[in-house]
């Protein structure tokens, strides 16, 4: 035990500080990416660095980066979303047919958000007031909602020819494309939310101890239905990006494990499974070293079956020091 | 007389065929503290679980103030004034210290936003009234700390809430003396506020020391309920238990058995050149303050952390570094302090728990025989006077000592030569404790077993032990024997000398 | 033998081009007045193996197979032959044990690619662009043998039919969807600024149509890019605003023909004993923005 | 509160010890089962209780049943094996090449076993010296075995002709074929190993809380590499069934996706979580209604996307009949 007695170490040493207000998972990952952009760097200095390959990684995983934010607060609120994947393509199909009908942009905007906040809130019944596992629960919406797309759009896409609303996916403001201002608006409002919020840090409590939340009087009902109407909301933003840069609504779109690369980025972001762990600039972070990664291995001409491996392996390799550095202090 | 805060009539609290709490109708008064004792498993925290809403009662009502309240929630109940610390302290392992105190209560800036700063300081606060400054910081995460730390962040958590009636469900279960008392000074304030107390607790000595009435439950129903006024442990136990006790420490000759275990300058991560050795038919008994690091002997001997100096030797053969199948096998058993989390499978019956550690003497041919099984566990269950409906019912249907009883169980049913016992009547009453102790003294007297015994109840360290060590920082700061051994010696070697000077100045005492 | 039962298996029901063909499958039962039961195995031959099975035991008279990986053909065929069940490979063809080809409903894939590099070898003489200038993305999803085979073509009839050379290739992986064309496409563009002009081909009109977005994105005009797409299922995408992309074209082939014909020819063979025709190949048509008015009804819905 | 003091309640009445025996969600499952069976018996009845469909039906989830009842095993030790669909990938490819080399119908079943093994061993170690969330090193594993698959086999299947390993696939012993055989030579194998050997009923303390388990005397990281290693020849197995059923070694097709129905099997069996709980007759009831349900929407003709939802709402509603039903006793 050390003797440092309470009084929270004011002014001292600042490193420590620092460290213990990025946290030391994070830290690691940070160094994970800074890693990567050496090799990478290195290997493909001419465009790598430059302005336009930048763009390119963050518009790459811009719809990736909502679903992960997203996630990571189902997963500290000790759920987890596995059906966010069919929402895309849901909200895909709905934000299309609005479009089609109306030829208003704000049409297909609505329809994206409300069908994604009600597919979250069917989950987010089923799970609380149902008493089903999340896993099952969003297992199963995962394949319903996917069959409701396809019902909708009898399997076929839908285009969408509506110039403002395809300005969501391309166009720019400041020199900055607008699907990475969202990311960026999502990512601010999802951290004051987790981390200045009394809301958000109840769902720390949730997840880390359902008996101290229900012991302390939370509402946990009502929290665990809000995250997952929350998290169909931000698929639902995942859709309109996704829509609005393909130019169609299509049922498969985006549900092809897009899922899962979430909640990769999640758990690579310092989330724990059992929950009640996890950060918003985590998530971000390892949102970012997938981003780099794809985009690196493109640059680079790694033969597909080669990427295979590399991102497996990057992936137990971040977790792996990230870990041990956790360890170790 | 004014209406008392609240009042049950006929509560009554049924699982299934179990009737954990029958028929009870109390008062209870703000200004008054109201001790409500009886044996495990006698209804005690089902009764606290009722008032504070966590499930509804089969039967019967609670009255606010005169008026008839069902709460469907804790939120309800808090709403209406009353909190409840519970006997199993829960903690949320990845929040603050401060987070945790203030879990459901944290301080708002405008409507939605959290104060951290005001967050901060009311818990340093806090920690200040409570004397846990020197042990616990506002921003540390709470994974990690020990049952004693967990148990005043639940008992801060209820009593910052400021409720009018604040239930108290064996709060120094964990807690050494110098921490009780700090508490019972703070129950001492909220009593002048006018709140109303529950206490509950199996240290009858706390209940003469501090309460204005007593209420006896037995096998869920209210036996009594009497104004403390005069009344002795001898009266509460016979009204507890329903007979008259024997002496719970009779005399005897310390043993002279050979040594079984011996330490010789072990150090972990925790405790730092321990050295020490037990004889076979020896009690030895462990004391010293919470975060002394008694517990974490306990784990090196076992094997549960690596040693990285230093040897344990078992009749003279030394056991492998980091090894609890090696500890086992040379016949050191462990009980230890947190039996939720380090005892037992909470998802397991009784009997799978107790079966635990002798697969050899459950199964044929490596596969389990249920029929040895139960032949084996009936009987030393009987002898332990296990309160279950049946071996094959969850562990967890069990109460707090009853579930206490299933671990001695796993340890007696394997072969021991040495037996440590982490506090090992944290939350068991009276009659049991005795049963406890005669049993100590079978295992010692006519099995020849040595048993270390980690307390931090005075009596019952001095009363058990023929010889004791006292433990601080890590390190062993004296010993004493049987004769010599007084609480005021053991509490003097037990404080860490001079807080503020750099610990490894002062060598210990009696090594 | 008075109520007839065609079974059709598919490898990815979900796809547009299934539902389509399966449609145009289901009509042809109709019209022919058969029983229709579909199947959609994901890709997975497990699971065709045992649908395979299943409708056999049901009773089916005929059936028609899409399947997920054309090493099943031996095993397919034999458990049609044995159960006297004719059987007709649609769209991607397998051979039985003997090694002899099962009949077939269709597109020559190789075939196919090769009209694709015709166009695209036209279009970039048309251009007037200087070989230089010129990158060509070869956008593959090397997990399905069906779209290399597209790929392999469209890049004979390229090399064979302009003065572009192998060494401008790029080659790009992409998972079949048309994000991530974006993804992979503008990822491409970037590493490779030598190029001022590009041309493109890949397995489907996803691919093709998501590299001319990756281009149009990045602020390419719409005359910097050739792209020739296959299967026409995103042409409305492309034209129906009418705003000129480098999405140049794309070989329409009406999936719901090949659902059509298969299950005709089942049923030939069933009710008059007609034997299956070892192939037949369906013809792609060829839309472009000029010829586009006269498809967009059936192409858009 | 009842005076019996523990004596075990040997005797009483039985019906009460049959259920308990049985356990209450197996009961819900057998109920869920039995209700598939009257709906498709009714609809279908001229084929659906044939001989031949029954057989059909096994056939069907032989693979899916082998691989849900050892990821019980892995779920009740408290980890989870994602890669195990990889696993059957690479698997099919290292049978097909070890018979194509040697025409051997031995050599390919000890490739399947030893590339299966091998492949759970590392997962093993990962996760257990390694010290990583068994979620993250399986969905790397995931990825790293899929790329390796795909760089032996080029990405193109490879036939298999030998008729003595093909027979695996379609022989017949008793009537019954080979593969319902070995599923259940597999689940018999697993239920005594789980249930009645002392070693696998460890793994439900493990599992339950490896704190206790360790102070038990429990060799735990033994325990972990031994259940993944099980995993992996599991996964070879599931492999071997594969490629003989198909005659030919592929990457990809049928095995992607395989673990996630593995799971869901698995947790509709009566997995928990965070482990300590589950059982084999949970897993195979669990495998049984996917197959049940599977064969009678092909023989009730019900649409591809009908499909979908029908088996998301199937899912969903028998977990939640299962934990009804638990609640309520
Ligand atoms: N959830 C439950 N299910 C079944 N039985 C229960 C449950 N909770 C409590 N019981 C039973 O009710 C009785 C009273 O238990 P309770 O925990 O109230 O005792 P207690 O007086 O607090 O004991 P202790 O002093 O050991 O804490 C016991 O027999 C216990 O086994
Ligand atoms: N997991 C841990 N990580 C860090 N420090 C720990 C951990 N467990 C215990 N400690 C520290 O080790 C020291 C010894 O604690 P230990 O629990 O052994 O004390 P003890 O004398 O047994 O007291 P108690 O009466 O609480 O059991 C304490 O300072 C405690 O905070
Ligand atoms: O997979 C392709 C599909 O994309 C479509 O182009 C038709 O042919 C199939 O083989
Ligand atoms: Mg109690
Ligand atoms: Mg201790």
């Amino acid at each position: 035990m050390t003797d440092q007695t309470a009084s929270a170490g004011r002014g001292g040493f600042s490193m420590h500080r620092v460290i213990e207000r990025i946290g030391i998972h994070n830290i690691s990952l940070l160094v994970a990416l800074v890693g990567l952009l050496v090799i990478f760097g290195v290997l493909r200095g001419d465009v790598f660095f430059s302005t336009r390959n930048l763009l390119n990684i963050g518009m790459g995983v811009a719809i990736l980066g909502v679903l992960a934010i997203s996630q990571t607060g189902v997963i500290v609120s000790g759920g987890l979303d596995i059906s966010v994947g069919s929402i895309v393509g849901l909200t895909t199909v709905a934000t299309a047919m609005a479009i089609q009908a109306t030829d208003m942009a704000g049409a297909g905007l609505l329809a994206g958000i409300v069908v994604g906040g009600l597919a979250g809130l069917v989950n987010g019944l089923l799970i609380t007031y149902g008493r089903i596992n999340a896993v099952i629960v969003t297992l199963g919406t995962m394949a319903i909602f996917r069959g409701i797309a396809f019902i909708l759009s009898n399997g076929q896409s839908i285009s969408i020819f509506n110039d403002a609303f395809r300005w969501i996916g391309t166009g720019r403001i400041l020199g900055l494309p607008a699907p990475i201002w969202i990311l960026i608006a999502v990512a601010i409002g999802f951290y004051i939310f987790m981390h200045k919020s009394i809301v958000g840090r109840n769902y720390y409590a949730i997840g880390g101890n359902p008996i101290v939340a229900r012991l302390s009087g939370l509402n946990i009902p009502s929290y665990r239905v809000a995250i997952y109407i929350v998290s169909g909301i931000m698929a639902g933003v995942g859709g309109i990006l996704l829509a609005a840069r393909t130019g169609s609504g299509q049922p498969i779109s985006g549900s092809d494990g897009l899922e899962l690369e979430a909640i990769t980025a999640a758990f690579l972001g310092g989330c724990a499974m059992q929950g009640g762990r996890g950060t918003v600039v985590g998530a971000l972070l390892g949102v970012a070293i997938i981003g780099v990664l794809n985009n690196g291995m493109i640059l680079t001409a790694v033969p597909t079956f080669y990427q295979m491996l590399a991102k497996g392996t990057l992936l137990i390799l971040a977790v792996f020091l990230a870990e041990y550095r956790l360890n170790k202090s | 007389m004014t209406t008392p805060f609240l009042r049950t009539r006929g509560l009554t609290r049924h699982f299934g065929p179990v009737r954990a709490l029958t028929d009870i109708s109390l008062d209870v008064r703000g200004g008054e503290v109201l001790a409500l004792v009886g044996e495990n498993g006698a209804g005690k925290s089902t009764m606290m679980r009722l008032l504070e809403g966590v499930f509804p009662p089969t039967r019967g009502s609670i009255e606010i103030e005169g008026c008839e309240v069902r709460f469907a929630q804790p939120r309800e109940a808090h709403a209406a004034g009353i909190r409840v610390i519970h006997q199993e302290p829960e903690i949320v392992p990845d929040l603050t210290v401060a987070e945790n105190i203030f879990t459901g209560d944290l301080p708002r800036t405008g409507r939605f936003f959290l104060d951290w700063s005001k967050l901060y300081a009311d818990t340093a606060a806090l920690l200040e009234t409570f004397g846990m400054a020197g042990e616990l910081r506002p921003r540390q995460q709470c994974a990690g700390l020990g049952p004693a730390q967990r148990q005043m962040i639940e008992i801060m958590r209820a009593v910052q809430a400021g409720g009018r009636m604040i239930a108290f469900d064996e709060p120094t279960s964990s807690l050494t003396d110098e921490e009780t008392g700090r508490l019972f000074d703070i129950i001492r304030r909220l009593r002048a506020e006018g709140v109303a107390v529950i206490y509950i607790s199996h240290r009858l000595a706390e209940i003469t020391e501090l309460a204005d009435r007593v209420a006896v439950l037995r096998d869920g129903e209210l036996v009594d309920d009497l104004p403390a006024e005069g009344i002795t442990e001898e009266k509460i136990t016979r009204l507890m238990v329903g007979r008259p006790l024997s002496d719970m420490f009779p005399d005897r000759d310390p043993a002279t058995g050979d040594v079984v275990l011996e330490v010789d300058g072990m150090t972990t991560e925790h405790v730092t050149d321990v050295s020490l050795s037990l004889r076979a038919g020896e009690v030895l008994g462990i004391g010293g303050l919470i975060g002394a690091g008694r517990s974490e002997l306990a784990k090196g001997i076992f094997g549960f952390h690596r040693r990285s100096a230093g040897r344990v030797l078992i009749d003279g053969v030394e056991l492998p570094s980091g090894d609890t199948a090696a500890a086992i096998a040379a016949g050191i058993g462990f009980a230890p302090e947190d039996r939720k989390d380090e005892a037992l499978l909470l998802m397991q019956t009784i009997l799978e728990n107790a079966v635990l550690c002798v697969p050899q003497k459950v199964s044929s041919g490596g596969f389990f025989s249920r029929s040895k099984a139960l032949e084996l566990i009936t009987g030393i269950s009987k002898q332990m006077r296990l309160k279950a409906s049946s071996l094959d019912a969850p562990v967890t249907s069990l109460s707090g000592g009853n579930q206490q009883k299933v671990v001695l169980t796993r340890w007696l049913a394997s072969d021991l030569k040495v037996l440590i016992l982490d506090e090992p009547t944290r939350g068991i009453d009276v009659g049991a404790r005795s049963e406890i102790y005669d049993l100590i003294r079978n295992l010692t007297d006519t099995q020849g077993l040595g048993v270390i015994v980690i307390s931090s109840e005075l009596p019952e360290l001095l009363g058990l032990s023929d010889r004791v060590l006292v433990m601080a920082e890590g390190r062993i700061r004296a010993e004493f024997d049987r004769n010599e051994a007084s609480e005021e010696a053991v509490m003097a070697a037990a404080i860490p000398h001079g807080q503020s000077e750099a610990p490894a100045q002062l060598e210990g005492a009696g090594q | 033998q008075d109520d007839l039962k065609i079974g059709y298996i598919n490898k990815m029901g979900d796809h547009p081009w299934f539902v389509a063909e399966v449609a145009g499958a289901a009509e042809a039962a109709r019209e022919g007045g058969a029983e229709f039961v579909s199947q959609d195995v994901q890709f997975n031959a497990d699971l065709a193996i045992t649908t395979l099975d299943t409708m056999i035991g049901d009773g089916v008279d005929g059936i028609a197979i899409v399947v997920p990986d054309r090493a099943l053909g031996p095993v397919v065929a034999a458990r049609a032959a044995e159960a006297g069940v004719p059987l007709v490979a649609v769209d991607d063809d397998i051979r039985n044990e003997a090694g002899e080809p099962v009949p077939y409903v269709g597109l020559n894939a190789f075939a196919i690619g090769e009209r694709v590099g015709e166009e695209l070898a036209t279009f970039y003489e048309e251009s007037g662009w200087s070989k230089d200038s010129v990158g060509v993305v070869s956008i593959e999803d090397r997990k399905a043998d069906t779209c290399m085979q597209r790929n392999g073509g469209a890049e004979k009839a390229l090399l064979e039919n302009s003065d572009l050379t192998e060494d401008q290739i790029v080659r790009a992986a992409y998972d079949n969807t048309m994000v991530n064309s974006i993804d992979v496409m503008t990822t491409t563009l970037t590493a490779n600024p030598q190029y001022d002009h590009w041309i493109f081909y890949a397995c489907n009109d996803d691919g093709v149509l998501g590299a001319a977005r990756a281009m149009e994105n990045s602020g390419y005009p719409a005359d910097a890019g050739i792209g020739i797409g296959i299967d026409g299922s995103r042409a409305c995408d492309a034209f129906g605003n009418g705003r000129e992309s480098a999405f140049k074209g794309t070989m329409w082939l009406n999936s719901a023909n090949h659902g059509r014909d298969a299950v005709e020819l089942l049923l030939a063979a069933i009710k008059d004993g007609t034997e299956l025709p070892q192939a037949t190949y369906s013809d792609p048509e060829f839309i472009t923005m000029e010829n586009f008015g006269d498809y967009s009804d059936q192409l858009c819905n």
